[in-house]
């Protein structure tokens, strides 16, 4: 049976990918991910790992070393953060493109400058469009849990496509906490053993990365995005499959006290189970809230998320960035929410908050306010164009 | 060759794979020539310089030993006229 | 929920005591977070150590503002931090020092709940360095016996530190015979 | 005087036919320029390397003519990803592959050579990051740089490995400035200070020695780098049909030494006992060097006559018996 331990998270999460019998693990240290490949090493140096780690010299490298292995029939694994995740740009974009269903551990922070080493989401809306699966952890148990089934879902082969597992950095990876984990015999045969259908074998050669001319990128490039809007089916396959094995449900969009609230916060990340909390505090005052959490982030869940925001109680959904659009919408994930629901005669008021930027804590009385500027919108009934930041010293 | 040049979007391999080796012998290089190596057989020696500089392999090994010009695939560089040892290749005009 | 906040110098080891005690408390089957404050301090520089421990899962992440508990491993942080920040009325604050609690009060013209141990001298007698995180914990036990089973923060003190896991283990019992209040 | 073994094939091209591997692994109808000789060099090292190579290709030239949709040139499993990062895909690669046969995936016992091709401006400028981590951690991959001395694909811009004087449309030759304004970084010195294994010269004009020290590259264990001068017709003003000419001009002038370092011991694989013809010989049928004035060309001549004299120099220190007992070859 799954042993309950207390376990600084990034250990956990080193520890999903050697359930998952990674192969290559190609990885540069950044903090606050560090702790996570400092583990594999460590795994793979006792012998306790089969595996070949590679010390590369930059994160581009980490990225385009594991597609490289992922095509050669190996499965790959790679962790980073920030500006790593920045300076990879240019091949997390390629190895989706390119089919490489490698897996990468995100230790969420924010970008310079200034340098900041501390929180928020920054690095992963960097990378939205890169054709991605990109799914949110809240805690140490989902970051395990989802890393794990990550591989699953990424190789399946109507997927093909790699999976990154954002969780807040510092806020998850450095607390010990107690979390089930599995032991080998207990996920036998949930993970079926890496295959690639056109690996580089001499065998039975073929030509990956050629020239696409104008006359081919169009096809290519709807190809792949069928390919991850396809992965949807795929992955509540998995989620659902973990759930009767294991009894953990996941879901793409996740609501919390959501049937009857008036107002909700809409969240990603460790700040939901903090919205929890302050959900339970308020509604003790008779405050009618709720929080909605988009833990699937790509594909983006848009039914879920219309059934869980228009369910004839909502009336305003405050939607929490933890990243800047500058010059834009300043709020990335209010944009797609309001995107999604934009042609609903019944929709909810979407606003836009934004706070915990590089590291800073959000406080329960922050959150508060978050909730209480949705009830005033509604009171005024105007829907605000831009993010309203909280928390700011004005 | 089985691949289509203006597949529809399903019909491409995930990531644009190509899984036809070697299938560019199928497109032709010999239309971007201006002039044509033309081989002197009384003066080849059959050592074969022309095959190995050749950047697209067009000289081909006939049964007596001589390499003659692929002209499907020749782009009319000249390496061979201007490397053969034998002096037996001269670069023509293409006719009109 | 009890928050406990550790205030110690880089290299002391206050993430490790934080640490050592949620899981003895995780190992019980109840909940508990340890973290360290993630700033951009290096060795010597003060530092922060958090715990949290509950009967319910811990769905709180941001940094402990109002401890209930604040445990001081270095004496000398008295001068330069403000230990007592946020500390809660009825908080406890347990501190490294020579003096008796009564003493100490009146220096730092504090009121509330006090436990002072001599855990530096502990230290170098048991352990031959000025380490206190470990021998810490034995008097914040004293201090509060509800937090953690002794024998669990046993346990997990010999995994921490295998190679002198008795020593360790020594100066922890000592600390908690020896903590007044 | 100690006395170096030089392989004797070097420039005898006319045994070429009876002793080159019949095998077209890079195949034709790719659409590289007429008469490029980086097209050739990809062409002779794969008959070197053989079937069981999986190659990795930078993007540039040698990329777009051999793959664009749906044609390949490539006989073998070949991957492109990106400009600056083919050895980094390749220690990918490797890695996998020997993990693979750790675990039994693939057959311990087969062997699976990686081959890295790629452009100057991908070795010596973007990709010498990536480069230098792969020869660093020892990966067992061949990295053959096909030198053209500028960006070709982008249409003839500088690199570092662009020679002093150079014209190119970044280092163009005006009123003030003269061409490339900075000597040619030294690739193969630089992979030769990670210590690794071997360390080649090549040009396709030699064809038979190009062969041979692509096949060393896989028989010694490690990483191993061939820097291969190529030709490039269009880019250096020359016609095609002197392509492999310029490459053994080069080599005669002394501007491109033929050379290999294993483990450390030097050797020129063509020696000229009565000296080398002087760099003129080479610079003036190029249009990219049309304009140096003969106080350059007197510069660089130095510089070529240096650079040899330095090379024959090691040749001789490496090949003393103190040193190669020490050095343990």
């Amino acid at each position: 049976m799954a042993k309950r331990r207390g376990i600084e998270v990034s250990i956990a999460i080193a520890e999903a990918a050697a359930l998952a019998e990674v192969d290559v693990v190609s990885a540069y240290p950044i903090t606050p991910q560090t702790h996570i490949v400092e583990h594999l090493a460590e795994l793979v140096a006792n012998g306790e790992l089969n595996a070949e780690f590679i010390t590369v010299e930059s994160e581009h490298t980490a990225m385009s070393a594991a597609l490289g292995a992922s095509l050669a029939g190996a499965r790959a694994f790679t962790s980073t953060s920030s500006q790593g995740l920045a300076l990879m740009n240019e091949i997390v974009y390629i190895a989706s493109s390119m089919r490489a269903p490698v897996v990468m551990a995100l230790a969420n922070r924010s970008l310079s400058a200034p340098i900041s080493i501390w929180n928020d989401h920054s690095d992963v809306m960097n990378e939205r469009d890169t054709g991605w699966i990109s799914i949110f952890a809240n805690n140490g148990q989902e970051a395990y849990d989802l890393t794990f089934m990550a591989f699953k879902i990424g190789e399946h082969p109507d997927v093909l496509l790699p999976v990154m597992i954002n969780f807040d950095g510092f806020i998850l990876t450095h607390v010990v906490e107690p979390i089930y984990m599995f032991d080998k015999e207990e996920v036998e045969g949930f993970l079926p053993p890496y295959h690639h259908p056109y690996v580089l074998d001499p065998e039975r050669p073929v030509t990956h990365g050629p020239v696409g001319l104008p006359d081919i990128y169009t096809e290519a490039k709807k190809q792949q995005e069928e390919a991850i809007r396809n992965s949807r089916k795929v992955i509540d396959a998995v989620w659902k499959e973990f759930d009767e094995r294991f009894g953990r449900r996941y879901n793409a969009v996740e609501t919390y006290k959501a049937d009857d609230a008036e107002v909700v916060l809409v969240t990603q990340g460790s700040v939901t189970e903090a919205a929890q909390v302050v959900v339970d505090e308020m509604r003790k005052q008779g405050r009618k809230w709720g929080v909605v959490e988009i833990r699937l982030w790509r594909p983006f869940p848009f039914e879920d998320l219309k059934k869980a925001l228009c369910n004839g109680s909502i009336k305003c959904a405050v939607v929490l960035d933890r990243a800047i659009s500058f010059g834009g919408p300043l709020g990335i994930v209010m944009s797609e929410v309001r995107a999604a629901l934009y042609n609903l005669s019944d929709r909810p008021m979407v606003v836009g908050v934004t706070a915990g930027l590089g590291g800073r804590d959000i406080r329960f009385d922050e959150y508060v306010r978050m909730f209480e500027l949705g009830e005033e919108c509604l009171k005024e009934e105007k829907e605000p164009d831009r993010v309203i930041i909280v928390g700011l010293r004005e | 060759m089985k691949m289509k040049e203006k597949p529809k979007w399903y019909e491409l391999l995930p990531g644009a794979v190509i899984d036809e080796p070697g299938n560019s012998v199928f497109y032709k290089t010999g239309d971007w020539k201006t002039l044509k190596p033309v081989v002197d057989k009384t003066k080849c020696i059959k050592c074969g310089t022309c095959w190995i500089f050749c950047p697209e392999y067009a000289y081909e090994k006939d049964e007596y030993g001589y390499f003659n010009p692929n002209y499907d695939y020749c782009k009319g560089c000249g390496i061979c006229a201007v490397e053969c040892p034998a002096r037996c290749i001269k670069m023509e005009r293409e006719e009109d | 929920m009890v928050e406990i906040r550790f205030h110690g110098r880089g290299g002391q080891g206050a993430v490790t005591s934080a640490e050592i005690l949620a899981l003895a408390v995780i190992e019980e089957g109840r909940y508990a977070q340890a973290f360290p404050a993630f700033g951009a301090e290096r060795r010597g520089a003060p530092v922060l150590a958090f715990t949290r421990i509950s009967d319910e899962p811990i769905k709180i992440r941001i940094g402990i503002y109002e401890p209930d508990i604040v445990i001081v491993l270095d004496p000398t942080l008295l001068r330069s931090v403000p230990v007592f920040s946020g500390l809660k009325e009825n908080g406890i604050a347990v501190i490294n020092s020579k003096k008796s609690p009564e003493e100490l009060k009146a220096e730092l013209n504090y009121d509330g709940n006090l436990v002072t141990v001599d855990a530096t001298s502990i230290a170098m007698e048991e352990l031959g360095v000025p380490i206190t995180n470990v021998v810490m914990l034995g008097a914040l036990l004293k201090a509060k016996p509800e937090l953690a089973k002794m024998e669990y923060v046993e346990k997990f003190i010999a995994e921490r530190f295998p190679k002198i896991a008795e020593k360790e283990v020594r100066a922890f019992r000592r600390a908690y015979e020896e903590a007044r209040s | 005087m100690i006395e170096v073994k030089r392989p004797k094939e070097g420039f005898l091209s006319v045994f070429a036919y009876r002793m080159a591997p019949k095998e077209e692994l890079f195949t034709r109808g790719h659409r590289a320029c007429q008469g490029c000789a980086a097209a050739l060099g990809l062409r002779l090292a794969m008959k070197a390397a053989g079937r069981n190579t999986i190659v990795v290709n930078a993007t540039g030239c040698m990329e777009i003519v051999s793959s664009p949709y749906p044609y390949t040139s490539w006989a073998v499993p070949w991957i492109h990803v990106a400009f600056e990062n083919a050895a980094a895909v390749a220690s990918g690669i490797e890695s996998a592959i020997k993990v693979l046969k750790r675990k039994g995936r693939l057959d311990p016992s087969k062997k699976i050579n990686v081959l890295v091709f790629a452009g100057d401006g991908g070795t010596a400028d973007i990709g010498l990051q990536a480069l230098s981590g792969m020869m660093a951690r020892g990966h067992n991959v061949t990295y053959v740089c096909y030198d053209n001395e500028a960006y070709m694909n982008t249409g003839v811009q500088g690199s570092s490995a662009t020679p002093y004087g150079a014209h190119t449309t970044t280092t163009p030759a005006g009123k003030v400035k003269f061409g490339q304004g900075y000597w040619k970084k030294n690739l193969p010195e630089i992979a030769v200070a990670h210590g690794i294994p071997y360390v080649a010269t090549a040009c396709p004009s030699y064809p038979l020695d190009l062969i041979r020290k692509v096949k060393r590259s896989f028989e010694l264990e490690g990483p191993a780098y061939i820097h291969m001068f190529a030709v490039c017709p269009t880019g250096w003003g020359i016609p095609p049909a002197y392509a492999i000419k310029a490459g053994r001009l080069a080599a005669e002038t002394g501007v491109f030494p033929l050379y290999e370092v294993e483990h450390g011991r030097y050797r020129l694989t063509l020696d000229f006992e009565k000296g080398l013809k002087p760099v003129e010989e080479y610079l003036k049928f190029q249009r990219r060097f049309r304009h140096l004035t003969p106080e350059m060309i007197k510069l660089i001549q130095e510089r070529v006559s240096a650079e040899y004299t330095r090379l024959k120099i090691m040749e001789e220190t490496t090949n003393r018996p103190d040193y190669r007992s020490i050095a343990g070859i």
